[in-house]
């Protein structure tokens, strides 16, 4: 029984992280890996240290961060020393023996830096920029995390993976969980997040079929549109399950066939 | 200023405030340009097709 | 042949790294661990966060660098966020295969916080300070390091230990190193700093057996004398040979008999 | 300000800026304290021979 957990990078203020940390325990080191998201960490100590925020617009007007090369490096100290130790230690303090991991280190997660974005500048005129230190995960090699849980402890990654030029490159939280629950062939993928699974017409929707998703997917909202590419690039890739669920209230039972929260999808 | 589109012959009106990266659709044949380099009043075009318009990730 | 070595944190930067890192590729992956220091990374990253350093003096006059909570945190993420990212992506960049933890991963290195500090402060009087985010590392685990290294990887390691009260500390490089050259019995143990070894009388000091020690550690200065304590432990611990040599000139071959460079140490 | 030395009862001279942490010396059998408490002029003192001098690491 394999399970990979993506939880946000405030897991551990929110005192989910204690409902999580349970499940992980509950699994036993060496059988599960979690994923861990940013938040706040990242854009408090790019202000610490004076980096403003970028922002580029899409021609349809979809406003997102940019990653330059400045933010990149707050990202990483932000991420991979501070976020990622945290969650280590804490794990630790429980009993459970962890290893914080990046994408880099192996290397397990290899990127393609993205190419040149179009976007719509100040004047309102289309505009094509550099993709920045954003990257979209070509290649798993799930060799380290297997000698890691083999070794009998938890593997905590941080999203950042090695461009094919190595460089080191943000990613997609939720696609690298869903990369590696593909890789290491999981038994289940547990996308966490703020809400109570996928959420239509003020339900929750209980089972979703991998050949359902991209009717899903025009019906639900940004974000969780990625968590359901996501899911599917999981199931695909060979996970068995994908369960998304809240990540604030606890419950979803990892190995339970019933899963009364959240959206399980299945092949 | 204007420019001369390579694909249909023509004319792309330049902004005077152009900078390198924006792009310029030709108003006949509707290929999008864009603003490979500027120097001293010379505009050099590309077209912009191969360009990816990828966000969400 | 397992070799550590030890090298500072501006490796990369004085092309010292590129020697170093011939070294360890001379070693084949998984041959080798490497410990690194901190150096002006840290620094910077505290001035650029507005923390500035903070000094205790002791009572013969010693003064020394003070790790509070705050300056912890930004050790960690300096150091093991920027710095051992930047070597893992540098090693990944000549084939070499790498992953950076820290002794908090694992956990690997286990420290004792050191207990109150008799300083002398500001109106030139005794006072005991808390002895802040410091530590003295009591066990190595190698259990994890093994797992690097069977996998055919190369540990690289943040000289950060997990207290027995679950908090980070930041512990000594050399120190770490030869505990963990100690641990894992290690052929040799290389300590590259910026002379040419042990220094006496104006020439290089080429070899010292373990009970010279003593002797030599008063007659070398700060600094030379905790490299001397560190090829003392690492000796005791199980380590069959420690070289202590100028990182920046590089030349001393791993595994050669007979080092033209350097101060070999062995019991 | 003076403090009465547990060990001997010697009289050990408290500065009026001390504070908490700092060492004072008992002048007739030269045992160490640290000032481990400061309220309202009351003085608390407990001997400071535990405390390493630990350096160089
Ligand atoms: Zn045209
Ligand atoms: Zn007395």
């Amino acid at each position: 029984m394999v399970t990979v957990i993506k939880a946000g990078g405030s897991i551990l203020q929110k005192g989910a992280g204690t409902e999580l940390m349970k499940k992980i325990i509950s699994m036993g080191s060496g059988n599960s890996i979690l994923v861990h998201g940013g938040g706040p960490t990242v854009t408090s100590l790019c202000e610490n240290l004076g980096i403003s925020p970028k922002f580029i617009t899409s021609p349809n007007g979809i406003r997102s961060r940019y990653t330059d090369y400045e933010t990149m490096q707050a990202f990483i100290m932000a991420m991979r020393g501070k976020i990622n130790t945290e969650i280590v230690v804490e794990l630790q303090k429980l009993g459970i023996r962890s290893v914080g991991i990046s994408g880099i280190d192996g290397p397990t997660l290899i990127a393609e830096r993205k190419g040149k974005l179009l976007t719509i500048n100040e004047r309102g005129r289309k505009m094509v920029v550099d993709g920045g230190y954003t990257g979209r995960i070509i290649r798993v090699d799930p060799a380290l995390i297997f000698a890691i849980t083999e070794s009998g402890r938890t593997p905590v990654v941080s999203p950042i993976a090695l461009s094919t030029e190595y460089e080191p490159l943000n990613v997609d939280g939720d696609r690298a969980a869903a990369a590696i629950a593909g890789a290491v062939q999981a038994d289940e993928l547990f996308l966490l997040t703020n809400v109570d699974g996928v959420i239509l017409d003020g339900g929750t929707v209980d089972q979703i079929r991998q050949d359902e998703i991209p009717g899903f997917m025009k019906r639900v909202g940004s974000g969780m549109d990625k968590k359901l590419m996501a899911a599917e690039e999981a199931l695909k890739g060979g996970c068995r399950k994908v369960i998304i669920a809240n990540g604030n209230t606890g419950s979803p039972e990892p190995g339970s066939t019933d899963h009364e929260m959240g959206t399980v999808i299945t092949a | 200023m204007e420019a001369e589109c390579e694909m249909c012959g023509g004319n792309i009106a330049v902004p005077e405030d152009v900078i390198q990266g924006e792009i310029l659709a030709c108003p006949d044949c509707g290929l999008d340009f864009e603003i490979q380099s500027l120097t001293s009043g010379h505009i050099s075009l590309r077209p912009a097709e191969a360009i990816k318009e990828d966000w969400g990730e």
